[in-house]
């Protein structure tokens, strides 16, 4: 009767796990309001938050799940998930998830000894800003998206947009060697890098067009393995960025919810009117399912367990839809205070679209998940 | 977040597990409409009392297995692998006996839990009536006094399992002149009372899970009120309360049949297999499924920490009836003109879907509709306002009701 | 500035065609409601109402766009979609669709003149009950669906579901001769032909496999053109059913409504709450929305226009999803008691299954719609 | 159902047409922002006035066509074709100048109503409030008496146009002691007028098409009372229902923009434009889309016979606000992670998709949210009841505001 549904007594976040939590909430809430992602929005020359860049970093977050051997914390998946909830529900503007979902989960995923070695401590330590440059052109990774070559240990190509490519140190790069797709660091301060910054839907995160011409780059992970060790990246990240969409999701929702409590329309409060009321139950149920993935999530990426990249894509999906459709609602309750510049509304919004894009759009993931459970069918 | 057992958790998963094996019926009837079904239902009601799992956190002299939330956890996830019989009891052990036992005398306690366990004894609720749905509190049906003790004249509607219940707990006015909320009492009735009738609710779908219960001068002992006098309303409260956790999955097919489905059908653009928007379809059922499951795991974690489960426990329903119906259409849609055929014995996978679009709007209406259920969590999770009410505060017999 | 709406002063029925409507609507008022529907719903033995078939053929409404050369009233089609929205309304148990739509369209888009003279006046007499035999298997039309064989003008094959193909006496049937796909006409009430009822969603109307044992047939139209021709007789059907699904569709909402008036809950009637008000006007929206576009399909169908696929695909698509939404979310307008088998709820829900699976389903629609859209581009 | 004109129409329309290509200017400046554009946008006005093509159904003598509704309806079509200026007259024409005509006295419609026409004067609505947002008549803005005239003090918002405006027609307080809808008074004034403050509104688009405007002390006689004191309310009935009609499509991209940028993409399985998913979506908007112009042709029927048009012509808003919406998220779902970038000169088909992400909710808002048009249709549609008042029959000055 009915399939069988595990043994599930502990599916929560752990009495540590949560402590970790609500001291990254309260740091969060004490150094980034909204105002410092206004900040970054407001200026142009500011593509992130340098100040709360080094507090992170002086937090130590940068290393949650470095080895300590290289520096790190050492810590498991979830912790970083937790942290990740946070950040996402503060708005962060800062390449956190460029350094640590995608190259540090890069270098540990893919690494060799000295890579790890050469690269964690920095990183761990605050020295280094990190980003991922997989795409060339509109459309999901694919073969299409390396159009990058090495040769004799120098690239050449354009890559766009690259998340944090404007202020990043170093980078890691798909591109085409010998007929072989696969993954290259790059260390953009040397040689032979231009970087454009270009204008996006969220200018709260920065990104650019990046063009090499015979940058040095150094291969990551075996040759030819770039696309399967690109999608086993984007695995880890779409669940750490699934925990920020979560968290931004219910802030937005928190955010409707307060004001439709404060908001007077006919003489009571537009939370009383079943409109509103309704909107904010459906955003609450896409959000508890979207958490709900996510735990999932957490617990593949912890354990590195068979399942993760149908949780990693399970995760994705659900957070993806969970935050856009609570943005938008969340946004649409304020009503024309909503859609001003200077009512937060659509920092969520643009962000909500950021974070469904970065690590590739929801479309392609479904495929990638309806994939994955074929596999396990056949198998 | 860990998916393995403590090795107490892990020692009583085995033993459970090899109870289970040892005990569970084979190859069991499990309509419970049916005699057999009935029966078989009771006997291992009666089996898992006895090794206590049956209400395995309700005291031991009650019947119960005295022991803590996760074990009851536990023994459900390992009961659901074996093809046990229907239940009957779900409504009287998840709802009725606790309401008894919240608000009950004690001479009521004594006499009705351990027969519950024991499945010898199926309650029913009376709640709910014509005039009223959702509006629990609009019960019109009357005991008036008579003597020390009540008659009772009314209506009761959507009543589960009625036809087979050996007792009933009612929800009846006795103040229509006090405001709606203040003039209702709680009683326990014997279904056999005379001037009870019985009468089965012809539904879409064919079936008859539910009945109307008519009262025609019904006698009451005042003994039988549960809880004080013109205090029905909170008592009612807790059986409610329950219900919410008592609802589980509701069956039927799941995006693994769809893709079953898929791979017999075609689309005019070659397998419906490899039918991009069916896949995307998919996706979004499996994402909402698992969503479901681990919403489940949550709640089963809080529950076997002790805890109260949180307000997330209350999406389920609301979920889960209309990604029947939307499968359900979609799948029709793929089989085109075939897809009106409902008998099992000609459409594809023996007419899973066809059935599924006929059950579902009841899923989406019985136990809360789709309204009720975001209402409640737009006002107890979200604390957003009630809906500005009309019948409050007024007598009873003054609330409008459009008639 | 924008596309050119062209020149629109006349996109309504006439003042004689509404006249017909009305008359239409006053007719079946008093001669089907709801009642008739269910006689045939709770009479196993009962594939349509005989009563009802007979007062409509005395009408006339059988032979409305026969020529009057073949004994009809040969008016246009635009006079049929008002009756036909009509029939809708009325949830009629009667073969009209699979006798006019099918049957007559089949004959006027595809028959010979001495097809034509020898069925059209049966048919406009009211002596003959049409269907229309595409189907063999769960899937869209296509080759796959013409296993049945013609030789020597014997067929032999099956084809289900068939509705009225029980009650039927003439038979549209896409079979294969020759190695070519053609339709045939197939006298039902001839040798060679067994029926067996199937029990289906929607018992007001009924539905047969039709099994064929050398039963003679007849081509019509050209050979080889077999899936072609269904396609143009299915065209102009969808049409036609768009509007039987527009009156279906405003009557489940006519009676949301007017239940959501009179239905108390919590001390006012339910139709005072947003959540009723803003789904009946969802309802609303969907409505209106499919009966401009069958407008545009009935303007297309009494002209021939070129555009009349592109019109028949659009129109079939939002008159079905129109009038699924209308009955299921009418039926949840009216809680417990729209469950039960006593009130007319059901009679919508699985009518609007029957109108919205007919003719196909709206998946392939949408398909055809956007190759049809495609084509226009391309051309 | 014709598509044809009648000889009297289609000889109307040719004429039309002559004319239109004859005058209409060539490479014109669209954006009413700059001066030449605002320029342009007169000039066009006074010409299409000059020649009985600006508010051709309003009498001669007020420099109107005089003529039919369908001339009207004619005229539109065949100016769609051709690359017009902005139109900074709409809410003028279509809303405040209507009113005065309607409810204004006649020395007030001699003065007002053919420098309107020939766009002289520029009309702004000065009706929105910080506080009420969808709820108009919950305007605060005072205007108390001082001697026979009056002295506002206030803010109001969302106001299209205040910033070039010549007049604004004003719904202010006259009366915080009668119940909300009763103590308001309709009032023109010139934008000029001391004490008028007009600041631009940032919105998240990165335009500023609406504006706050502050009123300090503001001096206006009683002669510019439209309509009787304290009948406001019903004054700005007008207004409003006037404004249903003029509010036309929303522009930006169509299904069609989709279908152009599937050329160029790849999905994980193949060519977007093969992708049954997405193709299904465009069935979908272009049976929204089509179904709206169908819609909108059953109106300018409606219109040419010079009747009233039926309540379809309120779905247009909320229909293609979402579309719109939904559109630009699925483009960029495609686009993946390319899809952040805005830039036109660096996104697919010049960031179009992007821009109108960006402009949707918006769309979703001004003009009444998604939320007030489904409650204009459920209540003057289909005469479901008004939402439960609790600002009713009580002084203005004691309805809750929450604060």
């Amino acid at each position: 009767m009915g399939e069988r549904e595990g043994p599930v007594m502990d599916f929560d976040f752990s009495d540590d796990q949560k402590f970790l939590k609500s001291e990254a909430r309260k740091f969060l809430e004490a150094r980034c309001p909204t105002s410092v992602a206004r900040g970054v929005l407001d200026d142009p020359a500011k593509s992130y938050d340098a100040d709360l860049w080094k507090a992170i970093a002086a937090q130590g977050w940068l290393g949650t799940t470095i080895p300590e051997q290289f520096g790190g914390l050492g810590l498991g998946g979830v912790e970083l998930c937790a942290i990740a909830e946070e950040l996402g529900r503060a708005l962060a503007p800062v390449p956190f998830s460029s350094t640590v979902y995608f190259l540090v989960e890069g270098l540990l995923v893919a690494g060799s000894h000295e890579q790890k070695q050469r690269w964690l401590p920095k990183i761990a330590a605050g020295g280094i800003i990190g980003c991922f440059a997989s795409s060339e052109r509109p459309g999901p990774l694919s073969e299409a998206q390396a159009g990058a070559r090495v040769e004799g240990g120098r690239i050449s190509g354009t890559k766009a947009p690259v998340t944090d490519g404007d202020v990043g140190d170093l980078a890691v790069v798909l591109a085409r060697e010998a007929g072989q797709i696969s993954l290259f660091l790059v260390d953009l301060t040397g040689e032979g890098v231009r970087r454009e910054t270009l204008q996006t839907l969220d200018p709260t995160r920065g990104a650019a067009r990046l063009t090499f011409d015979g940058a040095p780059a150094e291969r990551l992970g075996g040759a030819g393995e770039g696309l399967a060790l690109a999608q086993a990246v984007l695995d880890r990240a779409a669940i750490l960025l699934a925990f920020e969409q979560v968290g931004g999701a219910d802030r937005a929702l928190q955010m409707a919810r307060d004001y439709a409590l404060q908001r007077f329309a006919f003489g009571r409060p537009i939370g009383s009117y079943q409109a509103i009321k309704h909107k904010l139950a459906d955003i609450y149920i896409k959000n508890e399912l979207a958490r709900s993935n996510a735990y999932y999530g957490a617990w593949a990426l912890a354990t590195e367990a068979a399942e993760l990249p149908v949780a990693a894509a399970a995760a994705r999906v659900s957070a993806t839809e969970a935050f856009w459709f609570a943005a938008k609602e969340s946004l649409q309750t304020h009503g024309g205070m909503g859609y001003t510049w200077d009512v937060d509304c659509h920092l969520f919004y643009r962000r909500a679209q950021q974070l469904g894009l970065v690590a590739g759009g929801a479309k392609a993931w479904k495929e990638r998940l309806v994939s994955q459970l074929e596999r396990r069918n056949a198998a | 977040m860990d998916f393995n057992d403590t090795p107490e958790e892990a020692e009583y998963r085995a033993r459970a597990r090899a109870w289970l094996q040892q005990n569970a019926p084979k190859a069991t009837p499990h309509d419970t409409e049916t005699p057999a079904g009935m029966a078989s239902a009771k006997a291992w009601q009666r089996k898992k009392a006895e090794a206590g799992y049956a209400a395995i956190t309700w005291p031991k002299e009650w019947g119960g297995g005295g022991g803590p939330p996760w074990q009851s956890v536990i023994f459900a996830q390992e009961e659901a692998d074996f093809d046990t019989p229907g239940n009957p009891f779900l409504i009287g052990l998840g709802m009725c006996v606790p309401t008894v036992m919240t608000a009950g005398n004690d001479a009521d306690k004594a006499r009705f839990v351990r027969p519950a366990v024991l499945g010898e004894e199926i309650w029913c609720q009376l709640f709910s009536e014509p005039g009223g749905g959702s509006d629990v509190a609009a019960a019109r049906t009357r005991a008036v006094r008579d003597g020390d003790d009540w008659v009772i004249n009314g209506q009761k509607v959507w009543t589960s399992g009625a036809h087979y219940s050996d007792f009933g707990l009612l929800l009846a006015r006795t103040d229509p002149d006090a405001p709606k909320h203040k003039g209702l009492t709680m009683f326990w009735l014997d279904m056999k009372s005379p001037g009870i009738d019985v009468r089965p609710i012809h539904q879409m779908s064919g079936g008859s899970n539910f009945n109307e219960v008519y009262f025609n001068d019904v006698g009451v002992k005042d003994s039988q009120r549960v809880g004080a006098l013109n205090d029905g309303w909170r008592v009612s409260l807790v059986t409610l309360m329950n219900e919410r956790l008592a609802v589980g999955g509701l069956g039927g097919p799941s995006w693994r049949a769809v893709m079953r489905l898929a791979q017999d059908v075609a689309t005019l653009a070659g397998p419906a297999a490899k039918d991009a928007g069916l896949r995307e379809k998919i996706a979004d059922w499996y994402v909402q499924a698992e969503g479901l499951k681990y919403t489940r795991y949550r709640t089963q974690t809080a529950l076997s920490r002790g805890q109260t489960p949180g307000p997330e426990s209350s999406i389920g329903k609301v979920v889960s009836a209309s990604l029947m119906q939307d499968m359900a259409n979609t799948a029709m849609e793929l089989e085109d003109q075939y897809g009106i055929i409902s008998d099992p014995k000609d459409g594809p996978l023996a007419g899973v879907f066809q059935a599924a679009l006929l059950s579902a709007p009841g899923m989406r209406i019985a136990g809360g509709t789709d309204e009720i259920m975001r209402n409640i969590i737009a006002e107890r999770v979200l604390g957003l306002p009630q809906d500005v009410r009309l019948d409050k505060d007024v007598p009873f017999k003054d609330v409008p009701t459009g008639r």
